[in-house]
């Protein structure tokens, strides 16, 4: 059965960055220099194909954009300047916007004006909301405490009512990334291959460690893209986790309680140090993925930025004993936070999320595909079928 | 024969020679020798003094033919020639014996083997010298009035270039206008130049051009003579009354009568024809200049797709490469692209010939546009058909799709088929006319593919444009100005000289069984029908000798490669 | 002193003579038995030529051309080629070992090719001994 | 008639001031309207019809770098307007080169005919003036060599200059020439020959222009004759020179497979049929006679000089034909196919050398091996018609073509002689694998499909796909790239590659360039008078081009172009005349004559 081929669908996915996707002639460099392509997933030319071509279905279900990690080898190496990696990073984004229900993904992709907006009301709305509920029931000189302008009792759960909340949403597009790409009604896979393979699902979360792949042309080499890459993803769960947890011992103080507070400061410094670098990368344009940003990646680092920062210096007002400001500082905290975690399924950041569960999914895949391989003699054939 | 005063010449060349060959032994062997009046050795013939020496003997002794043992005859054959001429004799009464690459030069290890040799090819030498003969350059009138076969750009450009050098031309064209395909053309590749311009320059040109005079509607009928001296029959139909047939004279012949487009309803499941919006290239063109460009029921079409290589590079049909389809198409994209600005197009090829100046940019230009490039397999053929009530297009064309590796159907409301070119089919006509040989596709062969592309076997005949071979704008051009050149040299000399060596036909042994008119590849022999014998123009001929060979009454004579001559070296080399 | 067989070689003037020149500025070495006459086209070479040259006592006859397809005169190659083999059913009639008539193609940038080929030529001749005809010819006359 | 010029801007804008167009447009007297277009012009048909209609504009004259691109939608616009479609009216500043100096005049020039409807190369023809018979040619290839006997056949007097030693250019290089196979010194060296012999043509090798002055039909040329240290008459090539040398460097000829003499002949069938002196490798020279000059005593017709200095040449040409040809790029530059670092990675011209059968080898193909070098005690990789074949060979297209990073264009020739080097692999290693990576097969001329065919039935691989790069593991080369229509990544060991490696101008054109005042294109190629209409003459008066200096063509081409230069040049000294250059007419001049043409209503169509 022939599939249709749709040239319109470029007029969409340029909104999402793709830009020179049809400046490629496919001579097939970028698919051969990519440290990350294999007998099972060639890319990035065969996505830049499907992509030219329109081939809606067939982007859908494709786990290769998630197996880039833009270390750029492919657009440097394009002899006509096709921009290989930052057609994959378009594919990304267009592909969270239709993981994502609601259509809030696609609606800020599309424009950031919307998304600016969004996030400032949002915030807002927090800021005013804190205040108020501030001024109630405490006391502005009070940190914390009896009587404190914003006691971490009721804030944990404010936490958690907004965490919860996000994941939920992250939850119900996982699920949905999970049918397009799995296709459980075509290729019905055995919960068992799912079972066996689950472990690498914390093992990627955790160690990213396919993007340290990334340039493993010289050995040896320390790979900082990917460190500070690891520094943000592991400081920023750590940080979750202590929010969502152990908020209380982590607001008391004065007093310095170690056995928590020794993981903030290791996670704010991830964070700090990562953000930091971010920004100097995109402001300057320091390496080819940094070439085009668009406006939702400057709201991603900006607003981590601040909430890395005001983060570390209410504690720091706190502890060193001026809760007036500590307390204005935490509301403006709270105010980058509230909409940094609602924004989060909708945003790159559902990377943190996806990516492992592409790397899940696609080491499932690899599996049947072999298995099948073996079977019919032709990884062509299969990878085909599929 | 005269009796022969011989002198022989051997040369040391330094010691290229005499280091093996004993060139001194050489020397006095064949002093001894019949007719040998004089044998000198010396350090290098081919020296001042080494020539004087000759022309010396020939004045003092009287001598009458020349042996030089020395290098190669392709290096110095010219050279002592010459010093025959200045002495006072033929230049064509001196021989050669090349001991040097072929003897003192390969036999290094032994002196007495090379001697002996370089002996016997100088006793050769000696033997042949005995038949030569006297022979003296032909030369024939040269007029400079030239025949221009077809008034398309070729036959334009060439005719132009002829008279502006100040030379008359007849321009032939077959039917009732000039400009030949280039007029139904809009732009051109790959810069979206006006052709019409480019036509327009030419044609006021001509017109204001008293040399030229053009003959419309008109045919070669039958072409007699040999270079320099054709006599052209043309015949020009004008309405309705007999054609009237006009005599020519004149010097040379330029062939430019094109190509025709390949008839695209020859593949049947492209529909075209049948379905209506399945067009070829040139109807599209007449839309583009219109400035209409829609559906037969007239509203713009939203997808077009452009098909490549259409009766070319196909097995049914014509093997070889059209060479400017693709251009032409990527030039359809981006106009398409400028007068519907809303329309998709989709161009399917199988390899993107863009190797030509300008080109690779074209295609990178088309790219940004936003043409959908999509490849198919050499040997498959993509599907037209309708498509369903619930589709947002007319067509769908189905096919392999090589670089993504899917079956895929591309919507398409109009479908541009880029027809190839092939040879006109009156073109096997012209070349029997003219004489020249047509290969299995029926584009006329060149002397030499390479080195002589627009030159024929036959003198005075010359090919240019795309009835040698598809060809885009520039080279075709350039090939009618190289055509041009051949012939203004040849009128620059005024006379055309033909060497001394050729064949001639001995009539009283000539039996007129005209196997030699078959065999000369340059047709330079031909059959007197009164006399019942065939003869050579001398003019036409290159004496490679294959008719002297073939001729079973032995009536025909090699010049200065005589069965007498070749037989007495044969003797001198075995003696 | 041994048997050293003559050898007559016609060459055609554009490839394989000019071929046979480039050995020599090459200076790459082959055996002194063959003597060259160089003809303008391989299609010159009358059958009769051949027969004449065993006639007068060569022990062998090496005919050398431009590579099918690169002769000066388009397909006076061809011509010799389609010549040969009539010619060798004759010589074998007459009882003239096959070897003793080659036909070889050398073009002008084949100086190796050319001595590789004299040098083979020349050591199966030899093998083959004196050539008989020129003899044979002799004693007749004489019977006569 | 009522005109409107719409001005469209070039990108990346030539040195032309659209301002001062539009002004000088305005008020010419047919023009009702002038708009310069924005960028990009966004151009809507109904928009335009409107406009068209409003202004009741008769004839539209779209001005611009390449307006062509234009073209459609206004004529669309018109016909909306119905008004009439061929009234749409090109002013090309690039088709007529208006990118010089001068562009802006130029441009003006080109307005005031297209507003005229009357072709630019109709009205812009210069004043001609007498011509000197004589014609320079630079370059002695086979452009050069066919341009020069074209015209001395023709009884004129040429005077061909050639930088190397011997005239025959890159063919003379070759093995076999495609898709005839043909051998290349079969067909070349009797012309070369030819060239050496004619009294109507003085050879003056080892030489450059130096200056060019004078004005068209009246050039007088500076020619800088560099020492040769051997008398070319008198020397008889009998090698015993280079034998006694002492000296040995790599040979260009042999594109740096063996070594030559500093005393040498670059190969056997050069013309003249001369050695030369490499001054730069010489002891004699370099010690100013103090060492060596061993050959000096070894020449036995002493017509060695090697105190000969050089000399400048001068004489006086009416037309001048440029056919400088090309030289490779650099394949160092394309890092990832590691030329230079792997030493069985050949370039195109190299792997010619070593196929041919008057090469290094005989025409053996073999992997290069380690020899010490006994002068400089080093060891360097030769080839050596012993050493071992490869097993496998890559052929890899489009190097350094076809890509943005080096040259954007493609060189045109490179499909087709990789496809001849398959055949040879084949032919010479029956048992060695052979593959060749393409992106497009352009095989486009007069056979050549069919030689593709044969090739490819010959039982080569070949993939569609470029090669991304070439590795080493454990001294075992290794090709990747994409076999995109078998769908899958490969990775071929292989013990030889070819580079096809792209052509670019000849080193000296800038200078060349700047001295005869030919523009020159994008790429660094000479820049024609016109594209289609004169792709061999250019804007200077009486000075030509041909072959590969005007943009990359195979031989039947380049021939074909030489010989056009040919008639071109032949035309003038026939006619007596020589035109003077473009940019000689003056703008009102051109101006008049348009309007002038118009009124006598030369339209043909």
């Amino acid at each position: 059965m022939a599939i249709r081929v749709n040239p319109k669908l470029i007029n969409e996915l340029e909104h999402f960055g793709s830009e020179d996707v049809f400046n490629c002639y496919h001579c097939g460099n970028c698919s051969a220099v990519c440290p990350h392509t294999d007998e099972f997933f060639v890319f990035p030319r065969k996505s830049m194909r499907s992509l030219q071509m329109g081939l809606e279905r067939k982007l859908e279900r494709s786990i290769e954009p998630w197996l880039c990690y833009y270390c750029g080898q492919c657009s440097e190496q394009c002899p006509r300047n096709a921009q290989p990696g930052e057609t994959m990073m378009s594919l990304r984004r267009w592909l969270i916007s239709r993981y994502d229900f609601t259509g809030l993904a696609r609606l800020f992709y599309k424009s950031w004006k919307s998304e600016l907006a969004a996030v400032i009301i949002v915030a807002l709305l927090t800021g005013v909301g804190l205040l108020a509920y501030g001024f109630w029931q405490g006391n502005i000189q009070i940190y914390d405490g009896a009587g404190a302008f914003l006691p971490s009792s009721s804030i944990h759960i404010f936490d958690l009512a907004v965490g919860g909340l996000m994941f939920l949403f992250l939850a119900v597009n996982s699920v949905r990334m999970w049918w397009f790409i799995m296709d459980p009604k075509e290729q019905g896979i055995r919960l068992g291959l799912y079972l066996k393979k689950i472990l690498l699902l914390p093992w990627h979360f955790f160690t990213q460690k396919r993007y340290a792949e990334c340039e493993s042309g010289e050995p040896g080499t320390v790979h900082i893209p990917w460190l500070l890459h690891l520094g943000i993803a592991l400081g920023y769960v750590t940080m979750l986790i202590l929010v969502m947890v152990f908020l209380h011992s982590l607001q008391a103080g004065p007093q310095i309680v170690w056995p928590v507070h020794v993981f903030g400061y290791l996670a704010s410094i991830g964070l700090a140090t990562g953000t930091i670098w971010m920004l100097h990368a995109r402001l300057k344009k320091t390496r080819v993925q940094y070439l085009r940003s668009q406006g939702s990646d400057w709201i991603f680092v900006t607003l981590l930025f601040i909430i890395t920062v005001t983060g570390i210096l209410q504690h720091i007002l706190h502890r060193v004993g001026l809760p007036f400001a500590a307390n204005i500082v935490y509301v403006l905290h709270l105010m980058a936070v509230v909409p940094w975690l609602l924004r989060m399924p909708f945003s790159k950041w559902a990377h943190i999320i996806y990516r492992p569960l592409a790397m899940y999914f696609a080491d499932i895949q690899r599996a049947v595909l072999a298995a099948r391989a073996a079977a019919t003699g032709s990884i062509q054939q299969v990878r085909h079928a599929a | 024969m005269q009796n022969c005063r011989i002198g022989v010449y051997v040369c040391n060349c330094g010691t290229n020679i005499a280091h093996i060959v004993d060139a001194e032994a050489v020397k006095e062997a064949v002093s001894k020798l019949p007719d040998v009046t004089i044998a000198r050795s010396y350090r290098y013939m081919c020296s001042n003094p080494g020539q004087e020496m000759i022309v010396k003997d020939i004045q003092e002794l009287g001598l009458n033919r020349v042996v030089v043992a020395a290098c190669s005859p392709r290096m110095h054959e010219r050279t002592f020639r010459n010093a025959c001429k200045t002495g006072g004799i033929n230049p064509y009464l001196c021989e050669m014996a090349n001991i040097r690459e072929q003897c003192s030069w390969v036999h290094v290890a032994d002196k007495l083997a090379a001697t002996e040799k370089a002996l016997a090819l100088t006793n050769a030498a000696i033997n042949r010298v005995r038949y030569h003969e006297p022979l003296d350059p032909l030369t024939a009138e040269m007029c400079p009035t030239t025949l221009v076969l077809g008034g398309g750009i070729a036959g334009l450009t060439a005719a132009l270039e002829l008279a502006m050098a100040g030379h008359p031309v007849y321009l032939v064209e077959k039917s009732d206008h000039l400009g030949g395909n280039l007029a139904r053309v809009d732009l051109t590749a790959p810069y979206l130049d006006s052709a019409r311009d480019l036509l327009t320059e030419r044609l006021v040109r001509l017109r204001q051009n008293p040399n030229i005079s053009v003959m419309l509607n008109s045919q070669l009928k039958d072409l007699t003579g040999f270079v320099g001296n054709y006599s052209a029959t043309v015949a020009t139909h004008n309405g309705h009354e007999l054609p009237q047939e006009k005599t020519l004279h004149v010097g040379n012949v330029i062939v430019a009568t094109g190509y025709k487009e390949f008839d695209a309803s020859r593949i049947t499941h492209y529909g075209y024809g049948k379905l209506p919006d399945v067009i070829t290239s040139f109807e599209f063109e007449e839309m583009l200049r219109a400035g209409r460009i829609q559906l037969k029921s007239g509203r713009p079409p939203q997808y077009v797709a452009i098909i490549h290589c259409v009766g070319s590079r196909s097995k049914e049909f014509h093997a070889y490469c059209s060479r400017v389809c693709c251009m032409t198409a990527l030039k359809y994209a981006h106009e398409i692209k400028s007068a519907l600005p809303d329309c998709y197009v989709s161009d399917v090829y199988i390899d993107m010939h863009a190797f030509g100046k300008g080109h690779e940019d074209f295609y990178k230009k088309s790219s940004e546009v936003k043409t959908l490039f999509l490849m198919y397999g050499k040997n498959e053929r993509p599907v037209i058909r309708k498509a369903g009530p619930g589709d947002d297009c007319q067509m769908l064309i189905e096919v392999d799709e090589k670089l993504s590796g899917e079956r895929i159907e591309i919507p398409a409301d109009m479908v541009i088929l880029m027809v190839g070119m092939e040879a006109r089919p009156d073109a096997g006509e012209v070349a029997r006319l003219v004489n020249i040989s047509a290969d299995k596709d029926g584009w006329f062969i060149e002397s030499h593919p390479k080195l002589d592309p627009v030159a024929t076997t036959t003198d005075g005949i010359y090919i240019a444009g795309t009835c040698v071979a598809p060809k885009d704008i520039p080279d075709t051009v350039a090939q009618a100005r190289a055509a041009a050149g051949r012939i203004l040299a040849k009128i620059a000399k005024g006379k055309i000289e033909i060497e001394g060596v050729f064949a001639e036909v001995n009539e009283d042994l000539c039996s007129g069984c005209r196997m030699c008119n078959e065999l000369c590849p340059y047709s330079a022999i031909v059959f007197d029908e009164v006399k019942k014998r065939s003869h050579v123009i001398p003019a036409a001929c290159k004496a490679c000798g294959a008719c002297v060979a073939a001729c079973p009454s032995g009536a025909i004579k090699g010049r200065h490669f005589t069965d007498q001559q070749i037989y007495a070296q044969i003797e001198g080399v075995l003696a | 002193m041994s048997y050293e067989p003559k050898i007559v070689g016609f060459l055609c003037n554009w490839c394989s003579y000019t071929g046979a020149d480039l050995a020599g500025t090459s200076r790459i070495q082959y055996p002194p038995n063959i003597r060259v006459i160089r003809v303008m086209c391989t299609a010159r070479i009358d059958p009769t030529f051949v027969v004449d040259a065993l006639a007068k006592g060569a022990d062998g006859v090496l005919i050398c051309g431009c590579h099918p397809g690169d002769c000066h005169y388009s397909e006076g190659n061809y011509k010799a080629m389609r010549r040969f083999p009539l010619l060798k059913r004759l010589l074998k009639s007459y009882g003239i070992e096959d070897e003793r008539v080659r036909l070889e193609w050398v073009s002008a940038s084949e100086g190796q090719r050319f001595a590789d080929v004299v040098t083979d030529m020349t050591e199966r001749v030899r093998g083959l001994g004196p050539s008989r005809v020129h003899a044979t010819l002799l004693t007749d006359q004489r019977e006569r | 008639m009522r005109v409107g010029v719409f001005i469209a801007r070039s990108s990346p804008e030539i040195g032309v001031n659209l301002q001062a167009i539009a002004n000088y447009a305005a008020n010419l007297s047919a023009v009702e309207k002038v708009r310069i277009l924005g960028s990009p012009p966004g151009l809507k048909p109904k928009a335009l019809a409107e406009e068209i209609r409003a202004d009741k504009l008769e004839r539209i004259v779209l001005a611009g770098d390449s307006p062509g691109y234009f073209k459609p939608v206004f004529t669309r616009a018109m016909t909306m307007a119905g008004g009439n479609p061929e009234e749409v009216r090109l002013a090309s500043f690039r088709e007529h080169g208006a990118s010089s100096h001068e562009a802006t005049e130029r441009a003006k020039a080109i307005v005031a005919c297209a507003v005229h409807a009357t072709p630019f190369p109709l009205v812009a023809v210069p004043r001609s003036s007498t011509v000197n018979p004589a014609t320079l040619i630079i370059g002695g290839g086979i452009a050069g060599i066919q341009a020069a006997l074209e015209i001395a056949d023709g009884g004129k007097q040429v005077y061909l200059v050639e930088r190397s030693a011997t005239i025959g250019g890159h063919m003379a290089m070759f093995d076999k020439t495609f898709p005839t196979l043909d051998c290349a010194a079969c067909i070349l060296t009797p012309k070369m020959v030819a060239v050496g012999d004619h009294d109507k043509i003085e050879l003056i090798t080892n030489a450059e222009v130096q200056e060019v002055s004078g004005k068209p039909g009246d050039y007088k040329i500076k020619v800088l004759k560099k020492a040769r240290r051997v008398d070319i008459d008198a020397c008889v090539a009998c090698n015993l020179c280079t034998a006694i040398c002492p000296i040995s460097v790599w040979s260009e000829f042999d594109s740096a497979l063996t070594h030559r003499k500093a005393i040498y002949i670059p190969f056997p069938q050069a013309v003249p049929s001369a050695y030369v002196v490499d001054p730069e490798n010489c002891t004699y020279v370099q010690t100013e006679g103090k060492k060596c000059g061993a050959c000096l005593k070894k020449c036995p017709k002493d017509c060695i000089n090697l105190d000969e200095k050089d000399q400048v040449v001068e004489f006086e040409v009416g037309n001048i034909i440029v056919a400088t040809g090309y030289d490779l790029l650099d394949a160092r530059r394309v890092e990832r196919y590691g030329y230079g670092k792997f030493p069985n990675v050949l370039t195109s011209l190299e792997f010619e050398r070593m196929t041919n059968a008057a090469g290094p080898t005989g025409g053996k193909i073999v992997l290069k091996t380690k020899k010490l070098n006994k002068r400089t005690k080093v060891e360097e990789w030769v080839v050596q018609p012993e050493a071992a074949p490869p097993k496998s060979v890559a052929i890899i297209h489009c190097v350094g073509s076809r890509d943005e990073k080096y040259n954007p264009y493609c060189s045109r020739v490179c499909c087709m002689y990789s496809l001849k080097f398959a055949h040879l692999v084949r032919e010479k290693l029956p048992d060695a694998t052979c593959y060749e990576f393409y992106i497009d097969m352009r095989a486009f001329g007069k056979g050549y499909e069919e030689f593709m065919e044969r090739i490819k039935a010959e039982g080569t691989f070949i993939v569609r796909g470029r090669t991304a790069q070439i590795v080493e593991s454990n001294g075992q080369m290794i090709v990747k790239g994409e076999d995109m229509v078998n769908d899958r990544l490969v990775e071929f060991p292989v013990d030889l590659v070819i580079l096809a490696v792209g052509l670019v101008p000849s080193q000296g054109t800038l200078d060349l360039a700047r001295m005869l005042g030919v523009p020159r294109d994008e790429d660094g190629w000479f820049s024609e008078l016109n594209y289609n209409g004169s792709p061999t003459m250019t804007e200077r008066g009486g000075i030509f081009v041909a072959g590969m200096c005007q943009g990359p063509k195979d031989i039947p081409d380049t021939v074909a172009q030489a010989s056009a230069v040919a008639a071109g040049v032949l035309r003038s000294i026939s006619s007596g005349r020589v035109e003077d250059h473009l940019s000689s007419v003056a703008l009102s001049e051109i101006e008049a004559r348009a309007a002038q043409m118009e009124a006598n209503e030369i339209q043909v169509r």
